[in-house]
Order: structure tokens, then C-alpha cells, then sequence
């Protein structure tokens, strides 16, 4: 289709899914109301498995399986992204390129950032299930810290700090420790993901039974898996070009 | 238990993803094919345990008390667990395929197999919207991945993003769906939603709900006009990665329409609106893609708008909502899937020996027995010849829906059944023994030919090869020859099943066997002749009387519009989809 | 409060259709990573610090980084053909002054 | 104001439908496609909020009542949305990039692959 013709179909399809969209709008709830059935009794049960961060309780205890599936999800991306991003038979890896010219004020600020944000992304995913944050959020800090070398301007170091293959061994026992976590519910309680392990104390570090067992599994998929892309894109960008023909 | 099909190829792809680097491809292909064994065997286990009825598993223990809860149930009935069980075979019958395939070194390949299996398992089986749209997603990710797998071949990688763009798009349809029907019910598992809306009358919101929500799976199902993706996914992808494509991800948006409509909605949308609607859409989806399918010289592309008009027949006869018409359609889908991967995986091994796809370009050249009696075979499967699988699929299918008062059934069926048989027996008799004139390449100049990227060149044609080949199509005839219990009213028993999800209650109800009838067996033959006429024209074009080439020739403009339609542009494919949701919506208006 | 809501959403409307419409890709890393920080800001509002957190560090940093790093490296690809095009072109016309040098000098 | 986040929600997703409509680069018809799915974010969580209640996380001194704290469920789920954004807007990305290796271009306009 020519432009002028894509573009009359997109208003007249368009303009008919504002129209369904607007109509149901109008028989919405109003913004901000009272009335949320799932919330009364989610909330009951993140507070009986003595989980404060209701959010985690949903995420890997009620509804873990979702994040069973939103974690392959992402193991499936990267492992897509990756053999996507392959060098091709007629490519070949250059030499890593010398840290460009890089101001010193960002070079300290990237090295200085470089633990804050490790220890961050630590926190981050060790309290998922007490404060907000969780083994999503932490692992993408994580990934991102570790590139503070980058912005540091030493892709160099960055190689070293990076064996990219173990990362994906991270990953991968990440992932597979979600897995077999669940079987433990489904070996000692008959349910896949049940909960093995005692609820703890109110507020306590150990508490919430499997919750932060999972975050921490999540937290190592996540951050390994997340550092696996980047260099593959890195990689990519940097290193990968044609041959000479 | 009901879990296991679907985390233990999670449990595998994670495996090979550690261990991918260190093994040799054999063990890590290996792990894959027992983890496809593993997950067939407790497929089965749980389909033998379903009896006339459904399993219900509540993942994580979080059973419902008085009907309502926090937790996810998995809901095993015989489709679904048939669903489970097929993938796992097929996905097994691919791994075998391509026992010498890809020189992938990291175990890439076979982990996102792996994922792609247990997306489709957790589709099937789940019984949250929710955690059904995530697994859709987990499907789709990984399926856009393998699309784009040769990333040497410009059509491959050009493909995959068309295919991620267009699905994400109508996946995230369908969470907006999912976000208006949660605001007005509070819920999100099928059951829960079902009760909630059962019985308050339909009104915009839930209208748009099931508009939006349904999109995303009509993407997938590749319905006029949300199927331009699937020939250029299917054209390019690795043939046994098609395979996967058309033999049960395609038909998998077909079941989730069905299973979100009958359990959440059969009690507010009126069947007949909704029916009436989709055999508008299957009608014409047929007749695209039977006639798209024709006009191909590309073999991966003719058999994927073949599967195209075939979704169209399975949505006509699904889509009476009645168990004669569903079981019609169950028995016609598996058995496609057999045939269809079977055709794809033959296309695979011309590819592989003689570098291209293009039926011109194969003219005569793959003499001997192999694979033009392969070709023929699915050919006349395909056209509907009794005893074959998708004949009967087709026999009942017709039955149910001449029975349902729309008499011109038969017609339809017989056509599509004849063009889409009749362009691969075209194809079987040009490329394995050269029939008809040779092949001038001036016309047609642009459509897509057969210049993809070889997968990994052959002398001759391994035994696993053949093996997985011919058992896929003797699965397409067994299905035909052995009498087989659908149970089509469990499934549509909407109430039934919240009963059981929700408030533990088993029921049970009769099944439908399946057999052969008289009138079925008669049109199966008459598509098949009709195929023969169809290819014999098709080769023998000069010799037809004149007059039948005028009025051909008279069509050829309208066609022309169709053919350019299918752009290959991501924009378009928006455009058609966003255009196809207010056709949808309006056609469904008459339900409020 | 809810004017502050009210605003985050505006703000929210205006950036994604900037960003959805940005047609220059060199600036589609920033305009999506400026986007991501006003979806960070509406969900904070919205008393959701989880989901405002995860949106920060994936939406604002990782995915930004990401369009970032495809936007050069399709811009490396293109320029490479472009000078592969130009290196063939300058080729093909020393080529042809070669010829019609070489077609002058045949008669003599 | 009581349909403000809805339509918002709803804008945003045509929005990103429309730059995937007229997109000139497929690394911007990724981004249009994120922006799409942003809507799908604010749908939620605005279906989850409620006026006045704060964030479901039960610090020291947070009435421990269901009543008193906004959805926690569409929250978990707008966190799956995210995730999966993320992840798929990097792989389409991998993908643009080899379109544009190997076609030369990343313009949908000129790629002509894959027709009829």
C-alpha cells in the first residue's frame, strides 16, 4: 500500500478502536474508587504468609507462575537476542577499541558508582519482600551498576569485569533454580510453588517463607541475564564488523 | 502433575543454557528430545486422567474457598491435554528432523525450543487470563526469535520483526482487555470472570473486553485481516520450526478464542452474534487463503497460506459453538497438524538437497521415490481423500455445519479443499516429475521466489529425515482411520467448568466418536478429483477452452489488488489490524 | 494530590506521543529514557514504587541504552553500504574512463 | 479527571500505533511499539488506585487493612508488563539490526523481501 493509502486505513481503524475503547471507558469504575475485590483478598493473604510488601507476595508466592513465566521470558529474549546478534560467516570480531578520550570527572564518577550501585541492586533484591523493590529491580541495577565501567570509558575493563560466559551460567542457575524451587512446593506440598519453608517473624529478613528465596533466584536471572544482552549489543556495536571483500 | 508438561522444558532450557557451552550439539539436542519424551509422557498421563471430564491443579496450593481466591488453577480437559500432548510430539518429531541441523554451538537452538514448548503447554492449560497472556507472550518472544534464526537470509530477519511487531501489538490488545475486564470484575481467572459477568447482560465495556482480548489471539490464529504475518514468518523460518508454526501455534489462537469466549463470556455475548461473526471471518479467511495459496511458486509460502485457509474451515465448523461442528474441527486441526508438518518438513528436505524452494526453479529435478510420493501423499491428504485424517476432519465438519442450516457447506469445504490440494499436487507433479510445460519465470515477476538461505546442504536425505517425516504423516492418517471420543460438549460447557474450578464439582458428559458417513466419504472423493482438475489446469493452462481462460483472465485485476495487499510493510499490517478490531466491534454490536 | 496526578498524566500523554512520533533515531534514545522518567514519576503517584522502580531502572537506563547501541550500529551499517555503493560507483567510472581511454588508442 | 487515566491509557496505545504506521525507521517502529504498550501500564494501575490509600507495602506504622492501600495485583502485573517490554523491545532491536544488515536499509518503505 502506498503511504497515503496506509494511512486512511490506519484512521479509519484507529478512529474505530477509539470509538470501543472511549464507549467502554464510559462505563468504567470511576478513577480512584474503593472497590477492589482481588486487592481485599490478595492483601489478606500477603499478610497471613506475613509478607509486607503485598506487591512480592502477588508476584512470587500468589501468582508466582506468572513470574515463572515472565522470567522465561526474558531467558528467552536474551538467549533469542544473543544468537540473533551472532557474528555471521562473512564477520569477524575486531580488536577491542582503546578507551576513548572520556572527561576524568566522568571516569571517577563511573569507577565511584561502580560498588554503590552493587550494593543497591544487592539491597534491593535481599528486601524485595519487605521494602519495593525485588529480584527484578535489583537484578536490573545490578546489570547496570557493572556497566558503570563503561561509562567509566574503559570498555577494556569492562571485558574483564565480564566473562560473559559465566554470566550465562548466572543465568541459567537463576532460571533453574526458580524451577526447582517450585518442585520443592510440588515434592513436599502437592502444588507446584507451594510454600516449603517457615513464614518468620512480621518484618523480619527470614520471613515470608519461599518469597525471598525466589527473589533471590529471580535477582541472579535477571541481573546475569541482563548483563548477557548488553554484551551482546556492546559486542555488536563495538567489535563486530564485516570482512574485508 | 498438571504442572509438569510445562516446567519440565523449562527445567531443560535452563539445563542447556548452563550446560549448552560445555557438551557437544548430539547431548544437548539430546536433552531436549528426552525433556519433548518427558513432557509427551505426562501430557498423556493427564489427558488419561481427565476421563469424560476436566483435571484442576491450583499452582502453589492457593485453593478457592467459597468460590473465590488469590491463586492460579491449571485446568486440564482432553483439548487442552490433546493440545499438550500434540506439541510435545511435534516438537519431538522437529528435534528428530533436525538431528543434523544449524550449526549452532551454544544450544541456543534447542533451549528456545524448549522454551517455545512450554509456552504453547502453559497457554493450554492455564485457566487465568492473566497467566494466559504471559504465556502467550513467553510463545511469542521466542517464536518471533526463531523466525528470525537464519540471520543470513534477508527474508528471515525481515520476517521475524513483521511477526514480533504485529503479535506484541495484538498482545498487548489483549492485556488491555484483560485490564477493562479486571476493573469491572475484580478478577482475572476464566471461571471467576465467568461468574462475574454471567447473567448482568452486555454492555460496551464488556464488548471491548472481548474485542480487545481476543484480538491478540486472532493475530495468532491468522484470521482475515490479522493474518499477513504468518506467510512471510512461515516462508522464512526454519522448516522445522514451521512445522511448529502451522501444525499447533496458529490453531492455539484459535483454541484460546474458544476457551476465553465459552468460559468467560458464553454467558453475557449471545451465541448466535458471535457466531454469525466468526463464520463471516472464517469464510473469508478460507477464501484468501486458498486463493493466495494457488498463486504460490514459493513452496513454504503456498503451504502457509494453505494452512491459512485451512484455519478458516476449522473456525467455520468450531464457530457453530455446537459438539458436532467442535469435534468436526478438533479432528480436522490434529490431523492438518500432522499432514501440514509433514508437507513442511518434505519442502525442507528440497531445500536442503537442491538449495531453493522455488517450484519453477525444482522443475523436474527431484526425480526417484522419495519425496514426490511424500508430496503426493500430503497432497491427497490434504484435498480431503478418505481415509486420511483431515478428510474425516472435513466429513464431520460439513455434516455439522450443513446440519446447522447453512447448506451451502459442502461447497466450501470441497473448494478449499480442492485449490489448496490441488496447488501441492501442482507442485508434487512439476518439481518430482516435470509434468506440463516448463516454467516461464516472466510472470509473476514480484512475488517472493524461493532465494532462501540454505540450512545446511545435503548429498542425499539422512534416515531422521525421512523417519520423522513419514511418522508425522502416518499420525495424519491414523486419526482417520481409528474411531476417536471427542469430548466437544466438556469443553464448551462453560458452567460446568466453573463449577469444577471453582467449587470442585466433577462433571462429566457424553462423548462424540468419531466416523466415516457416506456424503463424507463422497465429497472427500470429489474434492480429490477436483484437486487433480485443479493442478491439471494449473499445468495444462494452454489447453483449457478459451472461454474458461477469458473469465479467469477477467479476475486477474481483483486478484492483483489481493496479491499487492500483502505488502510485506509492518505499517500496513497496523493499519489492517486496527481496521480488522473495528470490524470485529461492529459486527458485535448487535449483542448489547 | 490528585491534581498531581492529573498533571503526571498529561505529562505522560505529551511525552509517549513525542516519543512514539520522534522521526530522527539519533534522538529516539533520549526522548524514550525522558519518557520513561515521567512513567517513573505517574507511578510513584500512583502509590506504586515497585512498578516505579522496576520502570526506572529497565525503562529509563536499560532499554534506552539498548535503542541506543541498534541506533549506531544501523547507522554504521548504513553508512558501510553507502560507501560500498560510492566505492563500486567511483569503480565502475574508472572503469569506463579506462575503457574509452583504452577505445582511443585502439585506431592508432 | 474520573476518565482522564483511562484515556490517557487508550491515546497512548493508538499513539504508539500510529508511529508504527508511519515509522521511517525500524528502530523507531520498536519504540512506537514500547510506547504502545506503556498504555497498557497506566490502564493498570489506574484500574488499581484508589483515592487516598497508600502504596501495599506494610512499613512500621502502616494500619495493617486491606482497605487502606491501593491494588497489589495489578501492580505485580504491570511489573510482568515490564519486564516483557523490555525483553521484547531488545530482541525486536537485535532484529532491526539485522534487517538493516542485511537489506542495507531501515526504512519498512524499502525493504521489498517479502511480497505477496
Amino acid at each position: 500500500m502506498s503511504r497515503v493509502v496506509r494511512m486512511i486505513v490506519f484512521a479509519v481503524g484507529g478512529l474505530g478502536v477509539a470509538v470501543l475503547l472511549g464507549a467502554a471507558i464510559a462505563r468504567m469504575p470511576h478513577f480512584g474508587s474503593g472497590h477492589h475485590p482481588y486487592r481485599t483478598l490478595a492483601v489478606a493473604a500477603a499478610l497471613a504468609r506475613r509478607a509486607p510488601n503485598a506487591v512480592s507476595s502477588v508476584n512470587f508466592d500468589q501468582r508466582g507462575f506468572d513470574t515463572l513465566g515472565e522470567e522465561m521470558i526474558l531467558v528467552g529474549s536474551v538467549l533469542g537476542a544473543v544468537a540473533l546478534l551472532r557474528p555471521a560467516h562473512h564477520e569477524s570480531e575486531r580488536r577491542v577499541p582503546r578507551g576513548g578520550r572520556v572527561l576524568p570527572a566522568t571516569q571517577f564518577a563511573g569507577y565511584a558508582l561502580l560498588p554503590v550501585t552493587l550494593a543497591l541492586g544487592l539491597d534491593v533484591v535481599a528486601h524485595g519482600h519487605l521494602t519495593p523493590g525485588g529480584g527484578f529491580q535489583g537484578g536490573v541495577i545490578l546489570a547496570t551498576g557493572l556497566h558503570m565501567a563503561y561509562v567509566a570509558g574503559d570498555y577494556a575493563a569492562l571485558r574483564r569485569l565480564r566473562p560473559v560466559h559465566w554470566y550465562s551460567y548466572g543465568e541459567a542457575l537463576g532460571a533453574g533454580a526458580f524451577v526447582l524451587l517450585g518442585f520443592a512446593g510440588l515434592a513436599a506440598a502437592g502444588a507446584y510453588m507451594a510454600n516449603v519453608l517457615p513464614l518468620g517473624t512480621f518484618r523480619a529478613l527470614l520471613s515470608a517463607g519461599t518469597v525471598p528465596l525466589f527473589n533471590i533466584a529471580t535477582g541472579c536471572a535477571v541481573a546475569c541475564g541482563i548483563v548477557v544482552l548488553l554484551a551482546a549489543f556492546l559486542r555488536q556495536e563495538l567489535l563486530i564488523g564485516e570482512d574485508e571483500r | 502433575m498438571l504442572a509438569l508438561p510445562i516446567v519440565i522444558p523449562l527445567l531443560a532450557a535452563a539445563v542447556l543454557l548452563g550446560v549448552g557451552r560445555l557438551v557437544p550439539r548430539r547431548a544437548g539436542d539430546a536433552i531436549a528430545a528426552t525433556a519433548a519424551v518427558g513432557t509427551a509422557g505426562f501430557a498423556y498421563a493427564v489427558l488419561r486422567g481427565t476421563g469424560d471430564g476436566r483435571v484442576v491443579a491450583w499452582l502453589g496450593g492457593w485453593r478457592p474457598h467459597g468460590g473465590r481466591g488469590v491463586g492460579i488453577p491449571l485446568v486440564g480437559d482432553q483439548v487442552s491435554a490433546g493440545i499438550v500432548l500434540l506439541t510435545a510430539l511435534l516438537v519431538l518429531a522437529a528435534l528428530v528432523y533436525g538431528w543434523r541441523y544449524h550449526e549452532d554451538v551454544e544450544a541456543h537452538y534447542p533451549a528456545l525450543m524448549m522454551l517455545f514448548l512450554a509456552g504453547m503447554a502453559g497457554f493450554a492449560l492455564s485457566g487465568d487470563l492473566f497467566d494466559m497472556f504471559v504465556f502467550f507472550e513467553l510463545m511469542g518472544a521466542v517464536a518471533y526469535a526463531l523466525t528470525g534464526f537464519k540471520i543470513e537470509d534477508p527474508g528471515a530477519v525481515q520476517g521475524g520483526l513483521n511477526f514480533g511487531v504485529i503479535n506484541s501489538l495484538g498482545a498487548y490488545l489483549t492485556l488491555v482487555g484483560i485490564g477493562l475486564l479486571y476493573a469491572r470484575t475484580g478478577r482475572l481467572g476464566l471461571a471467576p470472570l465467568g461468574e462475574a459477568l454471567r447473567g448482568h447482560g452486555a454492555d460496551p465495556l464488556v464488548l471491548a473486553g472481548f474485542v480487545c482480548v481476543v484480538t491478540g489471539f486472532l493475530v495468532k490464529a491468522a484470521l482475515v485481516p490479522f493474518h499477513f504475518w504468518l506467510a512471510d514468518a512461515h516462508a522464512v523460518a526454519p522448516t522445522p520450526v514451521c512445522v511448529l508454526f502451522s501444525g499447533i501455534m496458529v490453531e492455539l489462537g484459535l483454541y484460546g478464542v474458544l476457551r476465553v469466549y465459552t468460559t468467560v463470556f458464553g454467558g453475557v455475548l449471545a451465541a448466535g452474534d458471535v457466531r454469525r461473526t466468526f463464520l463471516v471471518l472464517g469464510v473469508l479467511t478460507a477464501a484468501v487463503g486458498a486463493v493466495m495459496c494457488v498463486a504460490q511458486r514459493n513452496l513454504k509460502r503456498l503451504l502457509a497460506y494453505s494452512t491459512i485457509a485451512h484455519m478458516g474451515l476449522f473456525v467455520v465448523a468450531a464457530f457453530l459453538l455446537t459438539a458436532d461442528g467442535l469435534a468436526g474441527a478438533v479432528t480436522y486441526a490434529a490431523a492438518h497438524a500432522g499432514v501440514k508438518a509433514a508437507l513442511f518438513l518434505t519442502v525442507g528436505m528440497l531445500l536442503n538437497r537442491y538449495g531453493t524452494v522455488d517450484e519453477h526453479d525444482l522443475y523436474g529435478r527431484a526425480r526417484g521415490w522419495g519425496v514426490p510420493l511424500l508430496l503426493l501423499t500430503g497432497a491427497a491428504a490434504l484435498s480431503g481423500l478418505p481415509p486420511f485424517g483431515p478428510g474425516l476432519g472435513k466429513a464431520l465438519s460439513e455434516d455439522a455445519v450443513t446440519a446447522a442450516g447453512y447448506g451451502w457447506s459442502p461447497v466450501l469445504f470441497v473448494a478449499v479443499s480442492a485449490l489448496t490440494g490441488g496447488a501441492v499436487l501442482r507442485a508434487a507433479l512439476r518439481v518430482g516429475f516435470g509434468a506440463g510445460p516448463h516454467p516461464s519465470h516472466a510472470r509473476g515477476a514480484e512475488e517472493t521466489g524461493g532465494g532462501e538461505e540454505t540450512e545446511v546442504p545435503l548429498r542425499r536425505i539422512p534416515a531422521t529425515m525421512a523417519a520423522a517425516t513419514v511418522a508425522l504423516l502416518a499420525g495424519g492418517m491414523v486419526i482417520g482411520v481409528v474411531p476417536w471420543p471427542v469430548r466437544a460438549e466438556t469443553f464448551l460447557d462453560g458452567s460446568g467448568y466453573a463449577a469444577q474450578v471453582l467449587h470442585g464439582a466433577r462433571t462429566g458428559m457424553a462423548a462424540h466418536v468419531t466416523h466415516w458417513t457416506a456424503t463424507g466419504v463422497a465429497y472427500g472423493l470429489a474434492s480429490s478429483v477436483l484437486a487433480v482438475g485443479v493442478a491439471l489446469a494449473a499445468l495444462y493452462g494452454p489447453v483449457l477452452p478459451a472461454a474458461v481462460r477469458r473469465s479467469a483472465a477477467a479476475l486477474r485485476p481483483a486478484f492483483l489488488v489481493l496479491r499487492r495487499a500483502h505488502s510485506g510493510h509492518v505499517g500496513d499490517y497496523v493499519a489492517w489490524m486496527l481496521l480488522g478490531v473495528t470490524i470485529l466491534a461492529a459486527s458485535l454490536v448487535t449483542t448489547l | 494530590m490528585m491534581w498531581i496526578i492529573a498533571l503526571a498524566l498529561v505529562f505522560v500523554a505529551v511525552g509517549g506521543t513525542v516519543t512514539a512520533l520522534t522521526t530522527d533515531p539519533e534522538r529516539q534514545a533520549v526522548t524514550l529514557s525522558l519518557y520513561g522518567l515521567l512513567l517513573t514519576l505517574l507511578f510513584f503517584v500512583l502509590s506504586a514504587p515497585d512498578v516505579a522502580l522496576a520502570q526506572l531502572a529497565a525503562g529509563t537506563v536499560v532499554v534506552p541504552l539498548i535503542v541506543m547501541l541498534a541506533v549506531r550500529k544501523i547507522r554504521h551499517v548504513r553508512e558501510g553500504a553507502e560507501d560500498a555503493a560510492r566505492a563500486e560507483r567511483e569503480r565502475d567510472e574508472a572503469a569506463r574512463a579506462e575503457r574509452e581511454v583504452g577505445e582511443r588508442e585502439v585506431p592508432r | 479527571m474520573s476518565y482522564l487515566a483511562y484515556a490517557v491509557a487508550a491515546w497512548l496505545f493508538l499513539a504508539g500505533g500510529l508511529g508504527i504506521a508511519r515509522s521511517r525507521h525500524l528502530v523507531q517502529t520498536v519504540v512506537a511499539l514500547s510506547v504502545a504498550q506503556s498504555g497498557t501500564y497506566v490502564l493498570l494501575l489506574a484500574v488499581g488506585f484508589q483515592r487516598g490509600a497508600s502504596a501495599p507495602i506494610f512499613g512500621a506504622g502502616t494500619p495493617l487493612k486491606a482497605s487502606g492501600v491501593v491494588d497489589p495485583v495489578v501492580q505485580a502485573m504491570t511489573l510482568t508488563d515490564i519486564v516483557v517490554s523490555a525483553t521484547v523491545t531488545a530482541l525486536l532491536a537485535a532484529l532491526a539490526i539485522q534487517v538493516a544488515k542485511l537489506h542495507g536499509t531501515a526504512d519498512p518503505d524499502e525493504l521489498r523481501s517479502l511480497r505477496g
